[in-house]
């Protein structure tokens, strides 16, 4: 095991997978010279120079859709988002296309294609920088969908989308990249998808923690333990597809459900976890299921207003404690 | 009789794909109407020139991207006629197996990247292929076939700075037919000569005779070697007119039947039979040999599709995913 | 009353709204001289003028970039997309721009802009030309969600977003288009934002039906009710504002939840009303809340695909013999 | 001295506001370091006479768009720094009530739609600005200000192509500092003459140097002259420097320290103010009485946004819709 941040480890994941295989390069905005946005690429642009890492004009269709074209004949593009606020600037690519492009051919498309994508409020960013779109394409079939929470999982699931056959989008949350975490030596190291984590055990309550809450749900366990109440911290890790087994099997362990996300709340991605559990779980519900998230407008950029949309540990920790008072 | 640089195999072939591709609508519009097609229809009638001109000027493993009226290029790049009909009559033996349908056809065996519903949503697709051709340092080129109404939209202007800027090995390929859907090219681009706009993208901007067969094969001739040697992209634009509706079954209320019967005294494919007989000194043996064989082939290709079976219900949930969640529906 | 179809009183009440506001026009591809692809807007050129009736090229972009920014200057415009499939082509301005003007501008900026969107599949149509939309922005905050069953509330609520101050997503259903329904003749009729309708009252079960499947649902209902099962039919009308009370007082009563929508079942508008019940009304349910959607594929070309991917009636009373047999 | 048409007084105030710029821009940075305003800040210092130039050539009634980088754009239209700097300081005062920040300040009465976080997010709403003017025949005009980089996004070649063709009354402003973020120009954009690309729109392309302000605000006075007198929208780009990092705290790795320090040779604030005294023979007394005004006001405008309350933490619900719906949480 070595420890590092969340930002080095999917650094080294790219710069691994880049020496490993010479069809995998990286294209995005700043990603070279500058190291990108967030520091992430780092130094790649000296190691494997700007053929392989591609500095592009500020053109996300372009560059979403050049991405899926060099994946279809042979390429396996990391294309990097700076912003999850720009998804929809290529749009089209990304729903239309991207996702499709295998159904449509029939099944005949590989579409080696990662798609780096930074998620979350980095504080006082306001409306246009602040967004969590873990959620906005998982209604859109075709694509699948990531949520690494630690630097282990950032590290497995990354290089489990470079090497896969179809595209994937990779949400890295920017209050993640410096946070430390262990990682496993094994230079294959590789997370699949659709395996969700139990990262706390406890008999009172589930709680499915996505990408960058799942340090606030730990805090929030840690808090409600002293209380006497045991949650059952759940890490989905990727949302497409969804590990619905463990989720089923914690709640029927627990007979509560708390689903916190960064994202609004109204169609948030915990909408559909809520949704499939009160279809399948229902009977061993024994009280509603919460969600703790951004409230329903946009991003303010006052740090007071933020504070007040954006999920706190207090709000997971008041819904644990109503939760658990609760009798249907 | 002039003197020619291209042979009469060569002529005879060009010849075939432009017969083959008007068939291939005239018959695909009829079996539509008897019931066999089930979806809609963007024929290419008039344009066959510019799909099998540019296509000829490509090679084997060269790719294109098409567009929502891509059946000429499809047939042009080496589309088979019966997986063609049989993917309009959505059956299991046609290029998408029944998924894809007239605006998706797609054969990566044959280059061919897709055809799209999305207008310019090719476009970058065709770039990012080229992309990877550079990178592999593969002297392949990517051509991308869209229309003149494509050209107002942002991906055609960022795929085409891309490319620009970066040199890579594309052909942008625009079908200007004066009309997207039912409004005129004047009344969509603020400037008629949509050529003018390659120089915004430093690469040089072709227009030519979209309804002569040889003029766009030696432009697109020209483009490719150009993107080969390494030294960048071409826009072309050929002039050329679509004869029917939008789709099968377009009042067409927004233009003239004055228009549209001038435009038929040049149509691409008669045309070029008559230079063929009398400029090329083809016999018309050898060109009513090549009708009767495009005759041949589709009557081959509507009972090909006729008799194929229809796809099995569940196998909806087949090819959205390469691994093993494909069929899972969560 | 009248009776006309679902198109007609669209058209009527655009063209009775240019008549009534000079600044009220009509922006988008092909809805001059060709009359709108769907044929809605008609005449409406030769009433108003090429000036008020502006065909445009196809950039979506452009076309609902300006919209918002002649709406912040006085005019009311209304949009139309041809195809809901091309939302995301326009993705920033939709998401980032319209969503948000208002909020960002410290609630100052008024957005009085319509877009009218056509939705669902018209039949062997394939991936790109046939989805629903409904719910891919009901997760943004800032727009409002109308999803108009039938000609009154087409006629209803569009006047209502017409004449509203705030962005309104319209969806049309394609396959709603002919049907006919009496509308109201009061020139003014307007349905408020945020008001669901029982379109059918009924004991045993609820049945949210969304949009185009409103005519499905009552055909389900008249086929259980001959079995004995009677179903309540909710009819949403705008999925943002949501009238959760409506809903949340027939599941009271009728202890059983059906949502139904062509959407994909994966986080489609059915998971945000599946989620709120599930937080709201658990208490009251006495099984699992069911969605009746489009699988989680891309829309196939195939009929025979296609019909196996979207809901059919049978789906749904399938689904209500399943929920009244079940216990908790 | 040269004959000039130029008043005294307007020359005057074109220097008042180019420093006013420029100080409350290093005001601003002071204030970040010291704690007062949470947010980023993109500066605009070098950057002061595009700003003021094309400002001082629209009416009040006419209309802008602005950028990440709007500071200046947005005290040229007549922002007062204190509301700007009680947002940038998040508090109840600011444009926005501190729900905006440096990225979206809006004042509609100052005809300021917005600043915006998004590259070319505010070229197409500046256009539909102009679409309104022109609807309304109303006299006014749009202007949408964005950088180099900004170029190469599809919603700029959608909009200038919308408003040349309908020949809108907007004047579409690019500043070209030679960079965006860490990435040169040359690039971003397949041309370095990023005025080619006016002709792709049947607009003219004006190349202006975007650090003499009296050139800026000629180049955008005959823009719109032109555009209100119904001939259409023009295309200026500025050439100027971004003197400070992309953003605060940006290490600059990409450039060298040589570069910036040849770019300081042409500061526009100073150089103007070089030419007041030996060009248009304005007193130093004058000056510096503007200059003791800019410092007045920006004392008090960091005095009044310290002392403006913070937001209460509710009223966060509030500002999404304009009627009955805001607030509601559903
Ligand atoms: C993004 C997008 N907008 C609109 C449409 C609807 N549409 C389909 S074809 C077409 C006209 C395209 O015109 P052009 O590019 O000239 O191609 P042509 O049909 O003339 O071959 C339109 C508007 C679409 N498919 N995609
Ligand atoms: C659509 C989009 N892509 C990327 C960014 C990130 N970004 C912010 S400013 C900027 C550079 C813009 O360059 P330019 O248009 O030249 O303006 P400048 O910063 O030089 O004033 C980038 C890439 C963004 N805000 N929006
Ligand atoms: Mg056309
Ligand atoms: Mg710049």
């Amino acid at each position: 095991m070595r420890t590092m941040t969340y930002s080095q480890a999917i650094y080294e994941t790219m710069r691994e997978e880049m020496a490993r295989d010479p069809n995998v390069v990286l294209i995005g905005e700043d990603v070279g010279a500058f190291g990108g946005v967030w520091g992430v690429s780092g130094d790649l642009v000296t190691l494997y120079g700007e053929d392989r890492v591609r500095d592009t004009p500020i053109s996300e269709t372009a560059i979403v859709g050049a991405g899926l074209g060099a994946a279809m004949v042979g390429l396996r593009p990391i294309i990097e988002i700076m912003f999850g606020d720009f998804m929809p600037v290529a749009g089209d690519q990304l729903v239309n296309q991207v996702a499709k492009a295998r159904y449509m051919s029939g099944g005949k498309a590989k579409i080696p294609l990662t798609i780096r994508v930074t998620t979350g409020a980095p504080g006082s960013a306001a409306a246009q920088h602040s967004q969590s779109p873990e959620g906005w394409f998982m209604n859109v079939p075709g694509l699948k969908v990531a949520v690494p929470a630690t630097a282990a999982d950032a590290m497995g699931l990354l290089r489990t989308a470079i090497r896969g056959e179809d595209p994937v989008l990779f949400f890295e949350h920017k209050m993640l990249y410096a946070v430390q975490g262990e990682v496993p030596d094994d230079a294959d190291h590789a997370t699949p998808f659709g395996e969700a984590v139990v990262r706390r055990e406890g008999r009172d309550l589930t709680l499915v923690a996505i990408g960058g809450m799942l340090p606030m749900a730990m805090q929030a366990a840690q808090t409600l333990a002293g209380e006497g109440i045991e949650v059952e911290v759940v890490d989905p890790r990727t949302l497409v597809p969804l590990d619905k087994e463990t989720i089923l099997a914690s709640v029927r362990k627990t007979s509560r459900l708390i689903i916190a996300h960064e994202a609004h709340k109204r169609l948030g991605p915990g909408a559909e976890i809520a949704a499939m559990v009160a279809e399948e779980g229902i009977g061993s519900l024994d009280g509603p299921i919460m969600r703790v998230a951004a409230r329903n407008v946009p991003l303010p950029y006052s740090p007071d207003l933020e504070r007040f949309v954006l999920p706190q540990v207090e709000d997971i920790v008041e819904a644990a404690r109503g939760l658990v008072g609760y009798r249907l | 009789m002039s003197e020619t640089p291209y042979t009469t195999e060569m002529l005879l072939d060009l010849y075939h794909q432009m017969a083959l591709v008007r068939e291939f609508e005239l018959r695909a519009i009829n079996e539509r109407r008897a019931g066999l097609i089930p979806g809609f229809i963007h024929s290419c009638v008039g344009q066959e020139a510019t799909a099998v001109g540019a296509c000829a000027a490509l090679a084997s493993d060269d790719v294109i991207t098409s567009t929502h009226r891509g059946h000429g290029h499809l047939i042009a790049k080496g589309g088979e006629p019966r997986y063609m009909m049989a993917e309009l009559a959505a059956r299991t033996t046609g290029y998408c197996g029944g998924k894809g349908g007239s605006l998706h056809m797609t054969d990566f065996s044959l280059g061919i990247l897709g055809a799209n519903g999305i207008v310019a949503g090719g476009i970058p697709i065709a770039t990012g292929a080229a992309l990877a051709f550079q990178q592999k340092r593969e002297p392949r080129v990517a051509l991308a076939f869209f229309g003149d109404g494509a050209t107002n939209e942002g991906a055609f202007h960022e795929a085409l700075n891309l490319a620009g800027l970066w040199k890579l090995p594309a052909i942008f390929f625009c079908e200007n037919n004066l009309y997207g859907e039912g409004t005129p090219q004047d009344k969509q681009a603020a400037v008629t000569d949509l050529a003018v706009r390659a120089e915004g993208y430093a690469m040089p901007g072709v227009t030519v005779d979209g309804n002569d067969v040889l003029a766009v094969y030696e432009a697109t001739k020209t483009a490719a070697d150009r993107a080969r040697r390494g030294d960048g992209p071409t826009l072309i634009v050929a002039k050329t007119y679509r004869q029917r509706g939008h789709y099968e079954g377009d009042p067409m209320v927004y233009r003239s039947r004055a228009e549209m019967d001038d435009w038929k005294q040049h149509d691409p494919v008669p045309d070029f039979r008559v230079r063929l007989l009398a400029e090329f000194g083809v016999s018309e043996s050898e060109i009513t040999g090549v009708e009767g064989r495009v005759q041949a082939a589709l009557d081959e290709a509507v009972a090909f599709a006729a008799a194929s079976p229809k796809p099995e219900p569940e196998t909806a949930l087949a090819g959205v995913y390469a691994d093993t969640h494909d069929g899972l529906v969560f």
